[in-house]
């Protein structure tokens, strides 16, 4: 049972999703709590593979289903399972947000998919077992197919949303496959040219033939990238992120919004530092040279598209575009502190994304809207929401003790570091853009004031609200305790940073990354 | 690239399998990108994975090798099954022997065909999904032209900018299908937005009975009402929807235009997923809907 | 738009072509992909390891199990999806059809088919279960086995085809087949090895390891068959009727 | 300037003072609009508590010793540490003893107006002195720049509480000055102290880390001046100061601890430290372009003072006044001599005690009158005496005429200026103080000297005893803190 | 040599399909040529020695997916713009 741990992961929820299917047809009141139990143990697995993977002196645990052990067969003959310290972090992160959301979930499914239930928990929780598998495997191809799996489970969930969501998930499925087979290409132009499957394999085969300047690896890096950019919404890619998680039922959007884009950034890291490896990555691409300035455009157009926002979901959706801009380039400015601040960014951005969707959630049930125009008031209407709500936005913003300052701090030393002004300045700029849309939102909600400026009501904090508009009136509890023990995470990860971020460096150290100043 | 002669040059000879599924994959990603039917571009990411697929199969292609099955005289099922050990380990006690290497280069490479067919599956399992997509944009939008639904969903936006509630409480806009072919829709739904706000809230508390007295009706026939819209109904997709609006219009003889306006909008409401507003118009409108389809079988 | 779209397509295309000058040559032995370990071993151990004949069954479902475990997720997903897309978003408002299918049964055709269907359908389990010596598998003799219903459907109509296979059963049919599939590797977790280690499953059985995968492999290609079956012929129905299951073709 | 050779206590009364403000919120919110008394009551009670803890740690530090409590690690060597030294806790004295004198003129000044959304109003209010106390105690730049934040993100329900479209604007004005400054100055400049300093291990303590700036080179530590001096745009150094006299929107006793103490004064007290902790005397002086910030100083207190003459609403007056006086403390930390910075030192305590009482008497008129204006102020001596009185007291301590306060710290800028041998900063100071006459006096002297409008109503007369009796204490406080110049030096020296 | 010939002709005819099949106006008629695509596919693997995935290929894309297709398109509008 110990040693099968991280196998564990990902049959619990395999197990409960069926279990959804076929008990679901008989009463949909199970699904709930299997949906919850099936999450638990999940996490139970997770937390017992961190165990283990730090207990072991080399920082990894290697599970190779189907028996093919490495001491009888050849690397890669079967599927492996590869959980350093980056992996089972995100993979908790996943799961963490997954259990979250699934306590969430029960109010939402039954009123806005109702007699879905079932069909809604199966996807549900493949969505995780996908996930999961994606930060877990050491395999290329079973990434692929694990990739899949996320993305169809995300197109069903988006697609039970309205019919609104039904064209957005159609864009969503044409953009994904293309995303999807550009990485399957890659992953067939470099098997071609090292014959092995198994990330670790591919690695130590192109070091030992020193594949660096052949022209297909370097073809298989650009597909495998592009084609992880496009799945990430990074900004010349993004058009079907913000209609798709808009228009998503309350909680799909609570699930996908903070896992899926983390996630490919994940595989994107992954892809970079263990299997092409830093010095194919960074040395022998111009990748290093082009991608910050992708970057910047990126976050200056997400950032100025969410100014444009009125709705909360919606300017969400864009501030996570601008969010993926900042970790790709803390990657791709390529130096230690960056790739702190990125892998540090993935964990603490998918809270506070969680935070703030789940705030959206509860507002849009409470108030009949997330429109700005409809919010007035709800300070008093519904304060413990809207503090966790706002504990997202700041740490979006990145005030301190949120987790976001953190990342942000990291993210502005590795630019510093690597002396790329430009980042950092496109940093400062959506860092002032995110404080107009979150202190924006709060003059909306507490100030008795227009958008075009001209007082409501009669002064004295009169919003021009009837009694019943401003009662104290909460989202039910099931709803309002995942808000909170979100944002109380936001802050614990602010709190004991230094922690995860000692368990990162202990990943990174197998990596000569540049460390020094101007390296 | 292609001024590059020698490369054009063995590519036509030696490496045509890469040059033509270079050549599908590109007509399949073009006709994903840049067709204009829905249809069009699925059948685009078809053509587009199974080019990739033919790399992969090309990739596992081997001179003058066999297909992966053992012949007769390797099967270790057959007579070698019996016999055997030389390695002392007792998997291989009658176990059969590993193949001589000599003997390897006669297979073809397995592994990627194992590969292309999990990719097969998943390529059919999205095709599947984006049918079904497909059919539920038609059932929203009466269309799969990519232009005109991005049409309708501008048209709609617009129209719903006044109206914040309904807007944004849920996005789901369903009755913008029979709205949008209908011309004289944007004058009744230019109602003052307050209206509209209005009429949600009563409209949610009845929310999941409805949803499910909709389903319910639906299965049965329903009143005589509809059946002039029905007959109408069928001549063309778009002649047809203007009728729906008047049915539920002459169903509410008396209401205001503006009170009336939420019916239209509610009645579909009743069918898809998410909290329906269906007032009891909007029901007998959702149970009229299966009348056409009784008399089909 | 179209002219703006070929702009990226021929940026791929360059790309594309400019690696391909790259590649080994064609059908080259010696080609890594060929050459490999990786392949090498399949093609040696195959018979070895699992006494397989068929090295792409061998390595589909146990080399690479875990790969088509999520391949057989993959279908059932796609049917779970379509469903809770097109489930109660009550039909067309707008609708005219090609053409409608008044007329009864034709009496050729369903006499046809009512022979065809036994042969296609043993068809299916020679397919299925004769995949360890030659082409075939779970996957195809599911697919054969799941046109044969559709066929049902399209010579009578979509009634006979559901009286046989109502829906509700086909997603719980579907869900055993992964249950199969994951069961046989949980069992053989539980007794000792990893998660898919069929091999272990020579502990409780009387046969030796190589054995023990032989016949485990054709367990999960039976439950891969019932979950391909059941969903290609649930994904037939829904989208012929956009979910409603009434009239269709 | 640090001297590592003082002994180190660990104890958590630092802590303590920090952390009651924001226990002391649940019970403010707890009691709520319900229960007035009991609310203020806890308010009270809360100030109280803080006062007497900052209070009790005057011995410790007076028998030389300091006193550290580190709240958590950070970063790998950055932890979150609170350190009270002479200087913090000169400062922290000033805000908590202030704070209680408030307190009591919040609840006349409040109820008088029967203003809504008190509780609010409270809590806030707690929060944001919790945060002041914070910035006072903290050992480094994080630490600094943690509470930092959390005063300028606390203050803003403050700044908008009449939730009004003036409100709106000022509050804009009051965000977007403070939080691009220090997310857009300030977290630049200290990352690039941490990273660029002996490859980040760094941790910019303030008395380990003193004059580390030096090894930069002169553009770099002039570049890194500068942001830091802007950086901390509460001080309102000139070309960022208009957020203050926005912010005076604000109900006045909020104007008044926060925008003439707390606030402004966290803002110099920050850039004091950097000035003399982060970069110390020395390199300062080594420092070619620094003359630019001395000019950039006096600049600001000569056009503050010459915008606030044409000002004749009362609060924005202040504020100019304000922002005048912060420039003085500013000159004081960039003249960079002993006397200098022992002058700002002196001025943050003298000015606080003589603006507040400016404030509290601004409010005060607002409240039995209603006017805000100068010019309405006609013949209001006679109505109400006390704090017309106060208002000519807290004027000449501002103006800095013995035997008042404000007088010392003017005299010690004088003597620092003339250290660095620039004669023309005390010309400066002269015409500034000149200033002060020409925009302070006529206010005091309208009211006594000229007669009122007949068409006043009569039966005007003081604002109730809850506002009256503050602002009298802060004016005898003006006259005491001449004369306890001398232990205050002491103290702040101890840790100089 | 046979075996080259073959092979082209199917490569070339393969191009041809996917064009037609992209280019016709009516859907139904697109995807009957879509199922031609695939079958030539599935002949062209099958001649590379890629039994399995022909046997595959021929199974889904040229039955299933052309069947799952056309009833699809009975319930869409058959003329495309395109």
């Amino acid at each position: 049972m110990m040693e099968n741990a991280i196998a564990w992961i990902l049959i619990f929820p395999l197990f409960g999703s069926v279990a959804c299917a076929i008990l679901g047809m008989g009463n949909k009141k199970i699904c709930y709590p299997i949906a919850v139990l099936s999450m638990a143990g999940s996490l139970w697995g997770g937390i017992e593979t961190l165990r283990q993977v730090i207990a072991s002196e080399v920082h990894r645990v290697s599970y190779i289903f189907g028996g093919w052990t490495l001491d009888k067969y050849p690397r890669g003959v079967g599927i492996e399972f590869h959980a350093d310290i980056l992996g089972i972090l995100i993979t908790l992160v996943v799961l963490g947000v997954g259990l979250i959301v699934s306590i969430y979930s029960k109010l939402p499914v039954q009123d806005e998919t109702p007699n879905k239930e079932p069909l809604f928990y199966t996807l549900f929780l493949l969505q995780i077992t996908g996930l999961a598998g994606i930060c877990l495997t050491g395999d290329a191809f079973n990434l692929y197919v694990l990739i899949e799996v996320a993305a169809l489970t995300g197109y069903g969930l988006i697609a039970m949303g309205s019919k609104r969501a039904a064209a957005a998930t159609f864009n969503y499925v044409i953009l994904g496959t293309i995303g999807a087979s550009l990485y399957l290409l890659g992953v067939g132009y470099i098997y071609i040219k090292t014959g092995t499957l198994n990330m670790v394999g591919i690695h130590d085969v192109i070091v030992a033939n020193g594949l660096a300047d052949s022209s297909t690896m370097q073809v298989a890096f650009v597909l495998v990238g592009i084609g992880i950019l496009i799945k990430m919404a990074f900004f010349p890619f993004h058009a079907w992120l913000p209609n798709a998680y808009c228009n998503a039922p309350t909680v799909t959007s609570s699930l996908l919004a903070p896992l899926v884009t983390k996630v490919m950034i994940y595989v994107m890291i992954r892809m970079v530092l263990s299997v092409f490896g830093v010095e194919f990555s960074f040395e022998s691409t111009l990748w290093v040279d082009v991608m910050p300035w992708l970057v910047v455009v990126a976050i200056i157009c997400a950032a100025v598209m969410a100014l444009a926002q009125r709705e909360i979901k919606r300017m969400l959706a864009y501030l996570i575009v601008a969010e993926v801009g900042y970790m790709v380039g803390g990657v791709w400015i390529y130096n230690y502190y960056g790739l702190i601040g990125s892998i540090f960014h993935v964990i603490s951005d998918a809270c506070m994304t969680l935070c703030l969707f789940l705030g959206a959630g509860l507002i849009l049930r409470k108030a009949k809207t997330t429109h700005f125009d409809g919010l007035r008031g709800l300070f008093s209407k519904m304060p413990l929401t809207m503090t966790g709500f706002f504990i997202g936005g700041f740490s979006i913003i990145g005030l301190p003790p949120t987790c976001g300052f953190f990342s942000k701090w990291y993210l502005i030393t590795g630019g510093m570091v690597s002396q790329r002004w430009e980042y950092m300045v496109v940093l400062m700029f959506s860092t002032m853009v995110m404080v107009v849309l979150f202190f924006r939102l709060i003059e909306r909600i507490h100030l008795a004031v227009s958008e075009s400026g001209e007082n409501l009501g009669h002064g004295h904090g009169d919003l021009g609200l009837t009694k019943e508009q401003t009662r104290f009136d909460e989202g039910p509890l099931s709803m309002l305790i995942p808000l909170l023990l979100a944002a109380t995470v936001v802050l614990v990860v602010g709190i004991y940073n230094q922690d995860i971020v000692n368990l990162i460096e202990i990943f990174l150290s197998e990596f000569n990354l540049p460390k020094g100043v101007g390296h | 690239m292609f001024e590059d002669g020698t490369i054009i040059n063995e590519l036509f000879i030696e490496r045509l399998n890469y040059f033509i599924y270079v050549i599908l994959l590109l007509i399949g990603l073009h006709g994903m990108i840049a067709k204009n039917n829905l249809i069009k571009k699925l059948i685009g990411m078809s053509i587009f994975q199974t080019a990739i697929i033919l790399f992969y199969v090309s990739v596992g292609v081997k001179e003058g090798a066999t297909i992966p099955i053992y012949l007769p005289e390797h099967d270790p099922h057959g007579s070698h099954a019996s016999h055997g050990d030389e390695n002392g380990t007792e998997e291989a006690v009658h176990g059969p022997v590993v193949l001589e290497s000599g003997l390897v280069k006669g297979y073809a490479n397995p592994l990627p065909h194992v590969l292309m067919l999990t990719a097969i599956v998943v390529g059919v399992a999205t095709l599947g999904l984006a049918l079904a997509l497909c059919l539920r944009i038609y059932q929203g939008y009466g269309t799969i032209e990519e232009d005109e639904i991005l049409a309708k969903i501008e048209r709609q936006e617009m129209r719903l900018k006044p109206s914040i509630i309904v807007k944004s409480a849920d996005s789901p806009k369903p009755k913008t299908s029979n709205s949008e072919n209908s011309a004289p829709k944007p004058k009744v739904s230019s109602s003052p937005s307050t209206k509209r706000s209005k009429a949600r809230p009563k409209a949610k508390a009845k929310t999941a009975s409805t949803a499910t007295k909709a389903k319910t009706s639906q299965a049965k026939s329903s009143s005589p009402k509809p059946k002039p819209a029905v007959s109408k109904s069928t001549t063309t997709g778009t002649k047809k929807s203007p009728a729906k609006p008047k049915t539920t219009a002459s169903k509410t003889a008396g209401k205001s235009t503006t009170k009336a306006k939420p019916k239209p909008r509610a009645k579909p409401k009743a069918k898809p997923t998410t909290r329906t507003k269906a007032t009891s118009t909007a029901k007998k409108a959702t149970a009229s809907k299966p009348k056409p389809r009784t008399p089909k079988k | 738009m179209k002219k703006l779209s070929l702009i990226p397509v021929l940026v791929v295309g360059a790309l594309l072509i400019y690696a391909a000058d790259d590649f080994p040559e064609w059908g080259n032995l010696s080609a890594p992909a060929s050459a490999s370990p990786l392949s090498s071993h399949f093609i040696s151990n195959t018979g070895f390891d699992t006494e397989v004949p068929n090295m792409v069954t061998a390595v589909l479902a146990d080399y690479r199990g875990f790969d088509t475990m999520f391949e057989t997720v993959v279908v059932f997903i796609a049917g779970m999806a379509v469903l809770a897309i097109l489930k109660n978003s009550s039909g067309s408002n707008s609708k005219k059809k090609n053409f409608h299918i008044e007329t009864e049964p034709d009496i050729i055709v369903t006499n046809t088919v009512r022979l065809l269907i036994p042969v296609i359908q043993i068809f299916a389990f020679y397919v299925l279960a004769h995949g360890h010596v030659s082409p075939g598998g779970g996957f195809q003799g599911g697919v054969v086995m799941g046109a044969s219903f559709i066929m049902i459907a399209l010579s009578w109509d979509l009634e006979k085809a559901l009286a046989r296979f109502p829906m509700d059963r086909c997603f719980i049919v579907a869900g055993l087949g992964i249950v199969l599939y994951a069961g046989i590797g949980l069992l053989s977790m539980f007794l000792g090895g990893e998660f898919l280690d069929y091999a272990e499953l020579a502990n409780v059985f009387p046969v030796s390891r190589e054995m023990a995968r032989y016949h485990a492999m054709l367990g999960v290609e039976i439950g891969v068959g019932l979950t391909v079956t059941a969903i290609m012929f649930a994904l037939y129905a829904n989208l012929a009727t956009e979910g409603r299951l009434k009239g269709g073709l | 300037m640090s001297a590592p050779e003082v002994t180190v206590i660990e104890d958590i009364r630092p802590l303590i003072a920090f952390v009651a403000p924001l226990i002391g919120v649940l019970g403010i919110a707890w009691a709520g609009e319900k229960r007035k008394n009991l609310r203020e009551t806890f308010t009270f009670l809360v100030a109280t508590i803080q006062a007497s803890v900052v209070l009790s740690m005057v011995p410790i530090l007076l028998s030389g010793s300091i006193i550290e409590f580190q709240i958590w690690q950070m970063f790998t060597h950055v932890p979150l540490l609170l350190r009270v030294d002479g200087f913090g806790l000169l400062f922290a004295c000033v805000a908590s003893l202030l704070w209680i004198a408030t307190t009591v003129y919040a609840i006349g000044y409040m109820r008088g107006l029967h203003e809504h959304a008190q509780t609010r109003f409270y809590s806030f209010f707690a929060i944001s002195l919790s945060a002041t106390i914070g910035v006072a105690f903290s050992a480094n730049l994080l630490t600094i720049y943690f509470f930092y934040e959390m005063l300028s993100v606390s203050t803003f329900p403050l700044v908008t509480h009449m939730q009004d479209k003036d409100a709106r604007t000022g509050g804009r004005t009051y965000l977007g000055y403070l939080l691009f400054t220090s997310l857009c100055l300030l977290l630049p400049a200290m990352s690039w102290c941490y990273v660029w300093l002996d490859g980040g291990t760094v941790t910019m303590d303030f008395l380990a880390d003193t004059g580390k700036v030096g090894d930069f080179s002169q553009t770099t530590q002039m570049v890194l001046l500068a942001l830091f001096t802007f950086g901390f745009a509460k001080a309102g150094i000139m070309p960022l100061h208009s957020w203050l006299p926005g912010a005076m929107v604000a109900p006045t006793p909020v104007s008044a601890l926060l925008h003439a103490v707390a606030v402004v004064k966290v803002g110099v007290f920050c850039v004091i430290r950097v000035y003399s902790d982060i970069f110390g005397i020395q390199v300062l002086q080594d420092l070619d372009g620094e003359d630019w910030m001395i000019g950039i100083a006096c600049a600001t207190i000569l056009i503050s003072s010459l915008i606030a003459l044409s000002q004749d609403n009362l609060k924005r007056r202040l504020a100019f006044s304000t922002i005048g006086q912060l420039g003085y403390v500013v000159l004081g930390a960039t003249l960079a001599t002993e006397q200098g910075v022992g002058g700002s030192v002196l001025h943050i305590a003298m000015h606080a005690c003589g603006k507040i009482t400016l404030f509290f008497c601004a409010g005060a008129i607002f409240v039995a009158s209603g006017k805000k204006y100068v010019s309405e102020l006609r013949g209001l001596g006679r109505k109400m005496p006390i704090t017309m009185g106060a208002f000519m007291i807290g004027s000449l301590s501002v103006i800095g005429l013995p035997p008042l306060g404000g007088f010392i710290s003017k005299w010690y800028l004088a003597l620092g200026a003339l250290d660095r041998g620039m004669s023309w900063v005390v010309v400066v100071l002269l015409v500034s103080s000149l200033l002060n006459v020409f925009y302070l006096l006529p206010v005091a002297v309208t009211a006594f000297f000229r007669d009122p409008e007949e068409d006043q109503d009569t039966g005007m007369k003081e604002a109730p005893m809850a506002c009256v009796v503050p602002l009298a204490i802060t004016a005898i406080g003006c006259f005491v803190l001449f004369f306890f110049a001398e232990p205050i030096l002491q103290l702040v020296g101890l840790s100089k | 040599m046979g075996l080259e010939l073959f092979n082209t002709l199917i490569l070339l005819l393969l191009v041809v399909a996917a064009i037609i099949a992209l280019r016709v106006k009516d859907l139904l008629t697109a995807s009957v040529v879509f199922a031609v695509y695939s079958f030539l596919m599935c002949l062209l693997w099958a001649e590379m020695g890629a039994v399995d995935v022909a046997f595959t290929e021929a199974t889904v894309g040229a039955g299933i997916s052309t069947v799952v297709m056309i009833a699809t398109i009975f319930n869409l509008k058959r003329k495309s713009s395109d």
